[in-house]
């Protein structure tokens, strides 16, 4: 393999693998603190792109109708600040309909309900925004740069660049915040944390509010490198990011991030050496084979739960 | 607080009347009930529902007039009570003496002799109603086969506890394999060539050929048993999945079985009696081994594993014939429903007929042979019925099941044993 | 009276836990409340930190406020009750150190907990060596300790105990008991619940005896000590 | 109102042609089903206001039952099952996928009932079927178009493909695009034959194959939907040569979706939308003034069978009431229609039922417009 | 020959030695206790014979069979049974289930049998389900047969655990802690049990506990476990008179009860 064929797929794999962190990042958020598969999150996902979309044709038509003239960067950041607190007002009403009620439920229920949430989001989707997909519209004109025969677009620059910078955020934020500690300690043992003096239910909404906000933030970085959308565009990511938390290893934030990655990394690097008819198939086989071999995640911990003392 | 229980006891009260007025009704007395009701609509069906203003005999209880046409409703309406509801209540009521009589003398036989007395009652009820229309006809096999998948996702789901994503690759692997096996030997095509056997066993060939069909689904199933020795829960949820996509990726890329564009072709051989006998006989060994103590070793495993082990259970052999069990049944659920189709292709088998069967699992009841079959029947029934509302039906049916999640996390009838001999027995 | 309850009910669907109990307790008191298996001991704690609910007609005041207007969050955080749950009840993959910075989480006096910290190392001396191993990992009775240092820096008023002394041996029972005097001393009123009777009657100024969820006896420590019925069914003889 | 709607069933029994839809409302392919639909209820609005269909000197009023697919095959069972046996419908229009119109073509074959799917490309649905027909061309006659016109057109000498390996359509045409292509230049000829799975949004891996292989065209069959990633795609990767399509690009949506970077590729479809003229602008038209946007090709291939099933009914020269009957008059004057004049081009049912009809390339021009290039006919 | 011999074991937890150079003699019959203050090692003494951990060094041999590292249902099949520390029943099994359970080494019937209902295990359940009954007759919890564990008093489901340890009439039985969280009535009545189930059954018996009542009630001999390690080891009286053990565990004054 020449190297620039090689860069080239490294820069492609990035990108790729930076929405599967991207979006395993608020799924595992969710995931982690209260050990529940939100299987809506590749849903709320969805909507988030579609509030982007939304917001920006808006503010777009707003400037071009010369109400209010902005500036596209700052209809972008507007776009993103304004999907960010929607999505995750979505995302609390979410916990607060669905996800509240099961607490001491098990998990499974729980997983069966956010299923069901997500086909109620796609429908709603779809029957708002019609069955035709929607072009996001380009805010930041696409240039690609060339470097020794390597091809990057400004977009994939920042789409890895916003993906890596969150991650670390959110890693610190859980792990050494106060807020991380409580929501680490509401992963073990919900039922206790109110003898702390921490609200359970502040926990948990604030738990879903920040994985819903990052899965806008994916969604609007999806709609600027992959500008078709349609209702049905969240459950392969939903699914792939439950992959890529658990592949990662339980509660660890960094490691579903990575697992995104490398997730990303196989699926290109596979589709690039082999016939890419056999992607999946090898994609597949390679994940089922870390487990097989790593039963607890790339940077799970072992089920401590073996032995209660 | 007390003013909700007071308002709540009534309908519980009225219900209670109903239920004690039928407590002498044994099920056989349901049965004929129901024999009755169907040999009747059979002979005047049609003209009672011309009469009552519909043209013709209401499906599905009148639910597809009710979503279409509202003006029929009370004539549906009137048909269902005229038609389903009375002529079973009142033979199985005023039958009921008699019945019980019956029971009585059936109960006094071996257990085998009552049960198939009373299957082949269902059966009959079945196979009148069922003949009424071709389209019941293809609902009532789907809804036999969902029982079957149902339950055998219980067992690994449910009995077993561990979050299973496999499902519909097990069915695949059945699917497939059932349909090598009838189009490659018994028909003339064009990727197998010509019939190999004339299909005039097809009675003898096909339980065969299905239980082939299981034993290569269970086999994969081993993919899936091994890991589970070192993780469980979440870890194997994924590895379970990643099976499933593993399998579907699999059948895209063998063009021998016709990659993506699929198998077609198969004979007609799920046929009512086929499906009916296969399903009653899964359901019969699935509920034996879930109630021997063998089978009660994957509840000590899903409650405490380490407890377990310490009991002298072998965990690993106990989670392989788990897996290798459920893959079975579910790789002969997808043999007969690839015949039913007569069509099969790889992405019937993805995330959407996992969250079917989930669906289906979780909203009737985990560890529940009831719970499975009320699940799979609910849902399929449900799924056909509120076909007319298109897309409404999809806000529907999850809301239904987010709210039998809230109020029944573990699904409508849980942890029920299924007792045979209390369910044949008379009633006075 | 720092706690006043009046006719507390609670109530497990069918099952009728307590049915109806009135007792109070002072500042700066040690009240033990002890009873078999089952009694409803634990039931009376838990609806004090508003974990249970309870049935409508108990009266429940703590320094004069009504505390049944408060969720369960803010009895610790605004009341300063702290509560150690029956069976520890730690979080398993939190260090004993980030244990016991979270029973500071709502605290205002922020300056205060590096003190609060250095005074439960200086008690239990044991948790200052595990300091940075997971707290699931801990043995039973270090776990035991891990929980009463978690309860003293997340509140200072009253502090509720759930079978404090359950699974520890003697010695460390003993100290334990020492430092939960000590604690008591500091101002921290105690109220206790133990199965042990003995340790219980001997370290408490007062004491009730439950049975199936309703109030048997009541009064001070030292004459419930020779009280037949305790001795014959709680003393062991 | 309510007693007329009482009534009226029985009155209308008589008058009513029924026909059924098993088509994709929700699940996979929703867009599918609603330009399905779409173009139904023109036709059916049009004939109903004109006062019906005259079948032998009666009028009928038509009646079209639409029923949710799901997009998934035992549905599409269970849904047409449905129609021929409850609603009793005269025929058939769809499902549209082929992984629908196999087994739903076995049903309604089984039932002696006439189907036209319109969409599905999968030899099975018609094969060894005499009721099942399709409204769309096979994969074995486009393929050998797109490649000899790209060999003509840009003297290519090595293509590229990529294709959606889990999807029927674009699987069938990407193999017998190749073969074309080969057996003009030699095997090899071909120098990357890449393939995607349905709903994959990036291709940046088998892009970046393609370009390494540095063919001289890229063949693309896929639906209109994904093209414009894909063509962005190939362009932020440094792909600058023509870009060949299918039928699957012709929807009016493409240009909404893909802006300036489809502009100057190609592809073979049924018929050129710019310049249109007779009754495919008509249609193309009405459409965009009742739906605002226009047609894309399943809402042709559609309005085209609905109207060839149309006339079949007509040729029958009266319908008895009998539905067997009526049914096998109607499957009979279906594989007797010759040279039917569509929006799609002529049709002439194949014995097996599949259409003869003629191809025509397009060129997207700069103003986006699907300009006629050539025709190539059979 | 002893019943169970343990030699040399040791087991790490990361960086920490939970069990050091540990020994261990019980001949048939005899019961054996386990003192030591919390984190010493006594649960994971246990956990290491009955398999849940696999020993870093050393050796052990049960009933002439050197067991090491084997599965933890292999050796309880060979005849040691144990109950927790923290109870560990089978949150939707019936009590009856539960003792059933435990004979799972005795099931012969197979996977015919598991599947249809051969008279064979129609058999085989009724002569366990009858073993099940006796055992929950001894101690004295028959009347619970059809309960879930959830809905038991904490005194009747610590004896199912017990019953449950003891219907396969282990030759050797493990108890970690068994009158934890009970009043001293109930300690009373749970040392009879033991004392009466050790009468009927004879096995020899390994028994954690923190209340010397218990230990010098029922124990032949006892070991003291400090920091993983054996500090003393002989009679009940022995033990409590040692100052070491006065020093490490008792504390300075005796306590008795
Ligand atoms: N979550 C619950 N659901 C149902 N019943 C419960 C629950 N918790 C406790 N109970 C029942 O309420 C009663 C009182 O229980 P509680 O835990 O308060 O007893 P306790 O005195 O603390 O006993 P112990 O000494 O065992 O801790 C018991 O009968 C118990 O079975
Ligand atoms: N899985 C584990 N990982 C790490 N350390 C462990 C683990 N299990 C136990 N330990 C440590 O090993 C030591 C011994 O624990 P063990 O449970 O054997 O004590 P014990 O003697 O039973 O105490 P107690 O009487 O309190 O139950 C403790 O310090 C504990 O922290
Ligand atoms: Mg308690
Ligand atoms: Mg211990």
């Amino acid at each position: 393999m020449n190297l620039t064929f090689f860069f080239q797929n490294v820069v492609n794999a990035l990108q790729w693998g930076s929405f599967y962190a991207l979006i395993a990042l608020g799924y595992s958020m969710v995931y982690s603190i209260l050990m529940l598969f939100n299987f809506a999150h590749g849903d709320i996902f969805m909507v988030g792109t579609y509030i982007g979309f939304v917001l920006t044709t808006g503010l777009v038509a707003l400037s071009a109708a010369g109400i209010v003239v902005l500036p596209n960067w700052l209809i972008l950041v507007l776009t993103i600040v304004l999907a960010m607190l929607f999505t995750s007002c979505l995302g609390m009403l979410v916990e607060r309909i669905g996800y509240r009620p099961l607490r001491g439920a098990p998990r499974a229920s729980a997983a069966i309900t956010g299923l069901m949430i997500g086909i109620i989001l796609q429908t709603t989707v779809l029957s708002i925004m019609g069955a035709q997909r929607v072009l996001y519209p380009s805010l930041i004109p696409t240039t690609a740069y060339t470097v020794g025969g390597v091809s990057v677009t400004n977009i994939k620059i920042m789409i890895v660049f916003v993906s890596i910078a969150l991650m670390i955020a959110l890693h610190q934020f859980v792990q050494h915040s106060k807020w991380g500690m409580a929501m680490r300690a509401m992963a073990y043992d919900y039922a206790v944390v109110p003898l702390m003096g921490i609200s359970i239910n502040a926990i948990a909404a604030l738990t879903f509010a920040i994985g819903s906000a990052l899965a806008a933030v994916a969604g609007i970085m999806y709609g600027m490198a992959y500008p078709i959308l349609d209702p049905s565009m969240g459950i392969l990511f939903g699914w792939k990011s439950f992959v890529a938390a658990i592949l990662g290893g339980r509660g660890s934030i960094m490691g579903a991030c990575i697992a995104g990655f490398l997730i990303g990394f196989i699926e290109i690097f596979v589709a690039t050496i082999f016939p890419s008819t056999l992607r999946d198939l090898i994609a597949y086989s390679i994940i089922l084979f870390i487990l097989v071999f790593r039963p607890h995640g790339l940077f799970g911990e072992p089920y401590s739960a073996r032995l209660r003392l | 607080m007390h003013q909700t229980t007071s308002t709540a006891s009534h309908p519980r009260g009225s219900l209670e009347l109903v239920r004690r007025f039928f407590a002498n009704v044994p099920l056989l007395a349901w049965f004929c009930g129901a024999l009755v009701a169907v040999i009747l609509e059979r002979a005047v069906g049609l003209s009672m529902a011309q009469s009552l203003g519909m043209p013709r005999i209401p499906v599905l209880f009148g639910f597809l007039v009710f979503l279409k046409q509202p003006a029929l409703i009370p004539g549906a309406l009137g048909y269902v009570l005229l038609m389903n509801i009375l002529p079973i209540c009142i033979t199985a009521k005023i039958g009921a003496p008699v019945f019980n009589l019956v029971s009585r003398i059936l109960y006094k036989m071996p257990l085998v002799v009552t049960a198939l007395v009373h299957l082949a009652v269902l059966y009959a009820v079945f196979h009148f109603w069922a003949d009424v229309n071709a389209y019941r006809m293809i609902m009532l096999k789907m809804m036999l086969i969902s029982i079957l998948l149902t339950l055998s996702l219980n067992v690994i789901n449910g009995y077993m506890g561990e979050f299973s994503c496999s499902h519909p690759g097990f069915m695949a692997l059945g699917a497939y394999a059932a349909s090598l096996f009838t189009v490659g030997l018994f028909v003339n095509d064009q990727l197998f060539g010509p019939a190999m056997m004339t299909s005039d066993y097809a009675v003898v060939f096909f339980p065969l050929g299905l239980f082939f069909t299981g034993l290569v689904s269970a086999l994969g199933a081993l993919v899936i048993a091994i890991p589970s020795f070192k993780t469980r829960g979440d870890y194997l949820a994924i590895i379970s999945l990643a099976f499933t996509f593993i399998i579907k990726s699999v059948l895209e890329n063998l063009e021998f079985l016709g990659g993506p564009r699929g198998l077609s072709g198969q004979p007609d051989w799920s046929s009512l009696p086929m499906v009916f006998i296969i399903v009653v006989f899964g359901v019969w060994v699935i509920n034996n081994f879930v109630t021997s103590t063998m089978g009660k070793a994957l509840n000590a495993v899903r409650d405490d594993e380490i407890a377990a082990e310490a009991m002298t259970v072998d965990t690993r052999k106990t989670k392989i014939i788990a897996f290798m069990f459920a893959a079975f049944w579910a790789g002969v659920a997808g043999g007969l429903f690839a015949h039913v189709l007569r069509f099969v292709n790889p992405s019937t088998f993805g995330i959407q007929k996992l969250a079917e069967v989930l669906a289906m699992v979780y909203f009737g009841g985990l560890n529940s042979v009831y719970g499975s079959i009320v699940g799979a029947v609910s849902i399929s029934l449900l799924g056909e019925a509120l076909r007319p509302l298109e897309i409404l039906k999809w806000i529907i049916i999850p809301l239904l099941l987010i709210l039998v999640m809230i109020f029944r996390p573990r699904g409508l009838i849980s942890f029920k044993e299924f007792n045979i001999h209390n369910l044949l027995k008379p009633r006075g | 009276m720092l706690l006043t309850v009046k006719n507390l009910r609670v109530s497990y669907g069918k099952i009728k836990a307590l049915q109806g109990l009135d007792f109070t307790i002072e500042e700066g008191e040690i009240v033990t409340i002890i009873g078999a298996n089952g009694a409803g001991k634990s039931t009376t704690l838990r609806s004090i930190s508003r974990l249970e609910e309870v049935e409508p007609g108990t009266v429940m005041t703590f320094m004069g406020k009504d505390m049944l207007t408060y969720p369960p969050e803010k009895v610790v955080s605004e009341l300063g009750i702290s509560h150690v749950p029956e069976g520890r009840r730690l979080f398993g993959n939190l260090t004993v150190l980030e244990n016991l910075r979270l029973a500071a989480f709502a605290r205002k006096d922020k300056g205060m907990v590096g003190r609060d910290l250095e005074r439960v190392f200086a008690i239990f001396s044991r948790l200052n060596e595990r300091k940075d191993q997971k707290a699931g990992t801990l043995s039973g009775g270090e776990q035991q300790m891990l929980a009463v240092g978690r309860a003293f820096i997340s509140g200072r008023q009253l502090m509720l105990l759930d079978e404090p002394s359950m699974g520890l041996a003697p010695l460390l029972m003993k100290r334990v008991f020492e430092s939960l005097e000590e604690i008591n001393k500091e101002g921290t009123t105690i109220l206790l619940v133990e199965q042990n009777a003995r340790m219980a009657l001997k370290f408490a100024r007062r004491a009730y005896l439950l049975e199936a969820g309703r109030l048997r006896l009541q009064g001070f420590c030292s004459e419930l000590m020779d009280h037949p019925e305790i001795k014959k069914a709680y003393l062991g003889g | 109102g309510e007693k007329e709607q009482a009534d009226a069933p029985k009155k209308a029994v008589e008058n009513v042609i029924k026909i059924g839809f098993p088509i994709p409302l929700t699940g996979d392919i929703p867009d599918v089903g609603e330009s399905s639909k779409n173009a139904a209820e023109m036709i059916l609005k049009q004939v109903n206001e004109a006062g019906g269909l005259e079948v032998g000197g009666v009028k009928y009023k038509l009646q079209f039952i639409y029923d949710d697919n799901e997009s998934k095959a035992e549905s599409a069972v269970a849904a047409t099952t449905k129609l021929i046996t409850v609603d009793e419908v005269l025929a058939i229009i769809g499902p549209q996928a082929s992984k629908q119109a196999v087994p739903a073509g076995g049903v309604a074959d089984n039932y002696k009932t006439p189907m036209i799917s319109p969409w599905s490309t999968n030899p099975n649905a018609t094969l060894n079927r005499p009721y099942v027909f399709r409204g769309c061309f096979l994969d074995p006659f486009q393929g050998p178009v797109a490649a000899n016109f790209v060999t003509d057109e840009f003297g290519a000498t090595k293509a590229a493909v990529l294709y959606d390996i889990a999807s029927d359509y674009p699987k069938g045409l990407a193999e017998y695009f190749k073969k074309a292509f080969e057996e003009l230049h030699g095997p090899g000829s071909v120098v990357a034959f890449e393939t995607f799975t349905t709903k994959d949004v990036d291709f940046s891996a088998q892009l970046t194959n393609i370009i390494r292989a540095n063919p001289d065209v890229l063949f693309v069959p896929q639906y209109y939907n994904e093209v414009p990633l894909i063509v962005k795609q190939a362009g932020a990767l440094g792909w600058d040569k023509p870009i060949m399509g299918s039928d699957s690009w012709g929807s009016g949506d493409l240009m909404g979706l893909c802006g300036d970077d489809c502009k100057g590729h190609f592809f073979s479809t049924h018929y050129a939308a710019a310049g249109a003229t007779g009754a495919t602008k008509d249609f193309i038209e009405g459409y965009q003034a009742v739906y605002g946007k226009t047609p894309d090709d399943v809402a042709a291939l559609t309005w085209d069978s609905v109207n060839i099933m149309l006339q079949a009914i007509k040729d029958t020269g009266g319908l008895t009431g009998n539905l067997a009957n009526d049914r096998e008059a109607v499957k009979n004057a279906l594989g007797a229609v010759t040279n039917f004049d569509g929006i799609t081009g002529e049709m002439t049912f194949t014995p097996d039922g599949d259409p003869i009809k003629c191809a025509v390339v397009v060129k997207i021009d700069d103003e986006g417009q699907f300009s006629f290039y050539e025709s190539v006919c059979p | 020959m002893p019943l169970l011999e343990v030699s040399n074991m040791s087991h790490n937890f990361g960086g920490l030695r939970a069990v050091n150079e540990y020994n261990l003699a019980i001949e048939p019959g005899q019961i054996v206790g386990l003192i030591g203050p919390n984190g010493a090692g006594k649960t994971t003494v246990f956990n290491l014979i009955t398999g849940i951990y696999r020993p870093t060094e050393g050796r052990i041999v049960f009933n002439g069979q050197d067991v090491t590292g084997h599965a933890p249902n292999r050796i309880a099949s060979l005849g040691l049974a144990r109950t927790f520390q923290e109870m560990r029943l089978w949150r939707h099994m019936t009590v009856l289930e539960h003792v059933k359970m435990a004979c799972y080494s005795k099931f012969t019937y197979g996977l015919a049998g598991a599947f249809l209902q051969t008279p064979k295990r129609i058999r085989e359940e009724a002569e366990v389900e009858e073993l099940a009954f006796a055992s929950l007759k001894m101690f004295g919890v028959e009347q619970f047969a059809s309960h879930w564990p959830t809905d038991l008093p904490y005194g009747a489901a610590r004896r199912v655990e017990m019953a449950r340890a003891a219907v396969t009439k282990p030759k050797l039985l493990f108890l970690d802690e068994p009158t934890v969280g009970m009043t001293p009535e109930e300690m009373l009545a749970m040392i009879e049990v033991v004392r009466k189930m050790h009468e009927t059954l004879k096995p020899a018996v390994f028994l954690i506990e923190h209340r010397l009542k218990v230990v010098s009630e029922l124990c032949h001999r006892v070991q003291t476990l400090v920091f993983g390690q054996v500090i003393a080891e002989g009679t009940p009286e022995e033990i409590q008179n040692n100052p070491k053990v006065i020093e490490a565990y008792l504390g300075e004054e005796k306590v008795v009860a």
